[in-house]
């Protein structure tokens, strides 16, 4: 659906659900985080009524392709080859990659350290295609469905290193006094995260693009990351 | 363990966990009257009716839950069929398990001694009546125990309908894990509601099964 | 009237019955005594189409029993139908084990008839007691002994009141006593016109009761003829050879 | 919905390299688990309670709980302790839960064979034992066909579950190519063909199986 | 030798077996009739105890085999042992249908005793032509007639060559001929030292082939001696009543 439709109806937006602090649910049963703020705010700006639901990362992309959302506001790094299945709207941040191994780990402190080592990433993250791409000859992968498992697994030692994304996991490391640490493995790829929304819906992803640029000049945008991220992050 | 936060999250698995109930025990009403029908349709003399029922249970069969789910839930819509995410979990649930047990029923029939319906015949019965009182009681026994063993299936495989973004138990557990890091705990709860859920499909089943076997144990 | 004409039968490459005619008047009993393996069971069972013979016809008063013209339910009505007319008894009797003894009985006058079930059980209290059974009505089949099935088995097929009764092996498993009761009923029914159609191997007792005995090798009809004519001066030297011993204790 | 089939092609490789890693688990597990339910069946239909009641709690444990969840359990929970390889896990978690339900066949068909069976055996001077082995089960095998075929058919596909705990079968295979070319739906057409002809293979089986036995029964 | 003493068999609040004596010797064939009901069976299942029974003993050659003091594992290997020497043909033959007839016949012999699987072939195909029935050593019970079934259970019991031999109803499907054959086959193996308990209805077959016949009437021996007296000239009243039929024909 492009905008005119969905001004007559309610704006479908979906997250994982799954993903903290972009989105999870609360204790209370409430979908919330980085993500469900930025959907709100876009919306209040596009002046659309928004309906945000969290949808498992393996059925997400089906939704979407299937016009149950609208758009992905789940922290979708933007690649190439996903361009060509769906249209992404200006990055709203940019993730990086990072390296994490158990604390008592002392024999990886590099890119080539990792060679034999066993390496977990997750599903659908930039850091899981690539580790896949790089990985090839070097090192085993193994990839998990989601954070969660893999910091458990990395924890109970079934794999020596983890790559992922940085922000969720400084940030469950904040909240959960975890025995990891990040090692410095020099300058890994970023990736822009954006929107991803069907593809071919000119006057959305152009009423997106103006709604982000405005929550950004007003201040919105970062009290958002000041609120999910921690106070001063710069993550753009 | 954390016990607080098992206090804490509990009403929400709760309510998780009737989605689940509430989504299984409809399908597996439904797909028992599917798998009526199916085994109905292979008795046709007709043989385009029974290979289109063989068909059916074969591509059911052959193919995965989710992928079903995925293709009526956003396929449905181009051909007019719009279903919202649980009565489409009902529905392809329905369908899918419905094949299974018209195999399983199917099976249980031919178990019976071929002696029984011929002397069920000899008496003037039709096919139809010498099914319902003869065969399928004694065919009852195994039935029940391999029906519901597809009950329990089914059950569990309800987990899949989260990929159309239905929260139901298995989801709910993983979206709090995913906030909380806390799966032993949260793990922990959502095992013990399938339990208490398998655990009466099971006494359902037993109940059922020591009925329809009284004759041969007085 | 039963009617048989050229009935074939094959299993496979095996062809069991081969080209068999009999006939059989109303109220008349006729017994089948063969060889084991000559067919006798397999061309019972064709009577009522148990098994679809190959080639040729069944007639019961006039009607056509197999009907290869017909097809799906319109055959389904037209042998239902035939079948609550022929009652039949198996070697194996075939007794439901889900069902209490007069359930047995029962079910076919309840459920095809109509009958209510204090009129059901009345006739099937009759006819167990015709069997002597009545003290075994609410055992299960699992409970009985060899004759007491095959009384029920016996029962069973009355309750129906049909016109035609097939017997096979009838009273394998009944103590001289019941044959005796079972050779009277037989007779009782006989004169009520039912007419009746025997497999047995008891040769004494197919002499006894029936009107008219035939005697079957390897599916074919060797000889038919009264019983008396049968058992002291057969025509043929088959028929001859197998009823030796009968033949000596006899004469 | 317009269709790209050229990402499926460039993972195809992938993909059938899952069906292998599938198949292989499937083929172990319907051993264990056809093997493993028959025993279960006749050690609670014919032993006392002192020694069914471990097994049958047991199996009852992996008859209530989801798949699932065991693989985590053992895969996370045992990590504390033992750590079993990922794919040595599914097989026992996948093993298990598909012998409790064939357990619940067995045990229907094994009492459905009638006790004169068992005493023609026993009269010839088998004892018990030698008589459920020889006698009972080899009949109560022929019944089971159909349902063991519906099990063994379920479970061929459960073994994408085994994907959670990162074992390469087919269903992650795929969910890899798709989270790199957003391609959903097309890849799901091809594993549900793929699923499709191990599901054939399967029913023709099933079916010779049936013709084989179906002048025993 | 078989002894029988003093048995009683309850099923619930039915008393079958009241008070059972009866002695067998060796290579001797006693043959025990009676009306339907009465015990018959279930005293045949006692000897070798498939009915464990309430009171009394049973003795093959001077060994006791109800055991009620042994338990487990010891009884089980007792009464397999006992068994082995016992073969019995049932009432309703039991064959295994997921075995073809020479498996039928050689599946014990094979697994109890070791025999190997050509010594095992041949040896059923001797008891199967025995019986008349080579030609169907690679059919299924399923295929086959009433009395072919009957004469695999015989041949199957035989296979084991055992010491004592039990029929329920042996001859119960079996035509003349082949009672004559059945007849002749149980004198062979008499001679060869076999014992045997019959029960038949087939009072010609019992008087035949008996040594000494034993009428059984609501759970008690009646009456015991040679058929010769047994059919001609019985002590009881209700032995006369029962034979009356025979009585008068052999008269
Ligand atoms: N398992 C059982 N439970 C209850 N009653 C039984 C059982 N088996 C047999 N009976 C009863 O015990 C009595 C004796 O049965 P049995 O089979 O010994 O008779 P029989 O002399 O062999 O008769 P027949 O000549 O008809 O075979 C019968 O009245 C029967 O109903
Ligand atoms: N379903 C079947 N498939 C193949 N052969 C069969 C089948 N049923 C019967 N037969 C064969 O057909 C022949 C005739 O069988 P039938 O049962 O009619 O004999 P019968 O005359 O009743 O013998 P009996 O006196 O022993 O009962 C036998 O040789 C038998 O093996
Ligand atoms: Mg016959
Ligand atoms: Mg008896």
């Amino acid at each position: 659906r492009d905008l005119p439709e969905i001004r007559d109806d309610v704006f479908q937006v979906a997250n994982s659900g799954a993903y903290p602090p972009f989105s999870y649910v609360n204790t209370q049963g409430e979908l919330v985080g980085f993500d469900v703020d930025i959907a709100e705010a876009l919306a209040k700006k596009m002046g659309v009524d928004v309906n945000i639901q969290s949808s498992p990362w393996n059925g997400i992309i089906a939704a979407l392709a299937g016009g149950r959302f609208d758009a992905c506001i789940c922290s979708m790094s933007v690649t190439e080859e996903r361009q060509k299945a769906v249209d992404f709207t200006d990055p709203y941040y940019s993730a990086g990659l990072s390296v994490w191994v158990q604390e008592s780990t002392d024999d990886i402190s590099s890119i080539d350290d990792l060679s034999g080592k066993q390496v977990g990433s997750t599903l659908g993250e930039t850091g899981n295609q690539w580790a896949v791409e790089n990985g090839e000859g070097k090192w085993r992968n193994q990839t998990f469905q989601g954070l969660p498992d893999m910091m458990n697994a990395l924890t109970t030692g079934r794999v020596d290193a983890m790559i992922a994304d940085d922000v969720p996991v400084l940030v469950a490391m904040q909240d959960n006094a975890l025995a990891i640490k990040m090692i410095d493995v020099g300058e890994l790829p970023r990736w822009p995260a954006a929107i991803s929304i069907q593809k071919n819906k000119p006057e959305l992803k152009e009423a997106l693009n103006a709604a982000l640029a405005e929550i950004k000049a007003d201040g919105t945008y970062q009290d958002i990351v000041d609120k999910w991220i921690g106070k001063g992050a710069n993550i753009e | 363990m954390d016990f607080d936060l098992m206090v804490e999250v509990t009403p929400l698995l709760i309510r998780a966990a009737w989605v689940t109930i509430d989504i299984s025990s409809r399908a597996i009403f439904f797909g028992f009257f599917v798998a009526c029908g199916l085994v109905f349709l292979q008795t046709f003399r007709f043989a385009p009716i029974r290979w289109f029922a063989r068909g059916y249970i074969s591509v059911v069969r052959g193919t995965p839950y989710f992928v079903q789910l995925l293709l009526v839930f956003y396929g449905g819509p181009s051909l007019g069929l719009r279903l919202d995410p649980v009565t489409c979990g009902v529905v392809v649930g329905a369908f899918n398990i419905g094949a299974y047990m018209s195999e399983a029923i199917r099976g249980s029939i031919e178990s019976v001694d071929k002696g029984q319906s011929e002397a069920a015949r000899s008496l003037g019965f039709g096919k139809a009546h010498t099914m319902v009182s003869i065969v399928l009681p004694q065919a009852a026994s195994l039935m029940i125990r391999s029906v519901g063993v597809l009950a329990i299936v089914l059950v569990k495989n309800s987990s899949l309908v989260s990929i159309i973004s239905v929260v139901e138990l298995t989801y709910q557990a993983q979206r709090l894990i995913g906030s909380t890091y806390k799966p032993l705990e949260i793990f922990t709860l959502s095992a013990l509601m399938y339990i208490v859920i398998i655990y009466a499909v099971m006494g359902i089943i037993e109940l059922a099964y020591r009925r329809a076997t009284r004759y041969t144990t007085q | 009237m039963v009617e048989v004409r050229n009935v074939h039968k094959r299993f496979g490459d095996l062809e069991v019955l081969k080209g068999i005619n009999l006939t059989v008047n109303r109220g008349k009993i006729i017994s089948i005594i063969g060889p084991s393996g000559s067919g006798k069971s397999t061309l019972l069972r064709s009577v009522n189409q148990l098994e679809v013979i190959d080639e040729g016809a069944i007639l019961l008063d006039g009607v056509q029993v197999n009907r290869p013209d017909m097809k799906g339910l319109a055959f389904e009505r037209h042998i239902n139908n035939i079948r609550q007319n022929m009652g039949m008894v198996f070697q194996h009797f075939n007794l439901f084990p889900h069902l209490s003894t007069i359930d047995n009985v029962t079910l076919a006058p309840r459920k095809l008839k109509g009958m209510d079930k204090k009129t059901a059980r009345e006739l099937g209290m009759e006819q167990l007691e015709r069997v002597g059974l009545a003290e075994k009505a609410d055992v299960f089949p699992n409970w009985l002994s060899g004759g007491q099935k095959q009384r029920v088995a016996i029962a069973r097929a009355l309750a129906m009141k049909p016109k035609v009764m097939l017997f096979d092996e009838a009273t394998s498993a009944l103590d001289p006593e019941l044959v005796e009761e079972v050779n009277r009923v037989m007779r009782s029914l006989a004169d009520e016109h039912m007419t009746m159609l025997i497999v047995t191997h008891e040769m004494s007792f197919a002499r006894d009761v029936s009107d008219w005995a035939l005697f079957m090798d390897g599916g074919v009809v060797v000889e038919e003829c009264t019983p008396d004519k049968l058992f002291s001066n057969p025509d043929q030297e088959r028929t001859r050879n197998f009823l030796q011993k009968h033949l000596d204790n006899n004469h | 919905m317009e269709f790209d089939f050229t990402p499926v092609i460039t993972y195809f490789p992938t993909l059938l390299k899952g069906v292998g890693v599938a198949s292989l688990v499937a083929i172990v597990v319907a051993f264990m688990s056809i093997v493993g339910g028959l025993i279960v069946a006749v050690i609670s239909i014919y032993t006392n309670k002192v020694v069914s009641w471990p097994l049958r709690f047991f199996i009852w444990l992996f008859m209530t709980t989801p798949l699932l969840l065991q693989l985590y359990f053992l895969y996370f929970g045992l990590g504390e302790w033992v750590l079993i390889p990922a794919i040595v896990v599914g097989i026992l978690g996948l093993g298990f839960h598909y012998m409790a339900y064939n357990a619940e066949i067995f045990i229907a068909t094994i009492k459905s064979v009638s006790g004169g069976q068992y005493e023609a055996s026993r009269s010839l001077g088998f004892g018990h034992w030698n008589t459920i082995l020889y006698i009972i089960v080899p009949q109560a095998l022929i019944r089971s066909i159909p349902q063991l075929g519906n099990n063994m058919i379920l479970m061929v596909k459960d073994t994408s579950v085994l994907s959670a705990i990162g074992v390469a079968e087919l269903v992650y295979a795929s969910q890899y190519a798709i989270s790199v070319s957003f391609r959903p739906f097309e890849f799901f057409i091809v594993i549900a063909m793929m699923y499709y002809v191990i599901n054939i293979l399967m029913e023709l089986g099933q079916a010779w199986l049936e013709r084989q036995t179906a002048y025993r029964r």
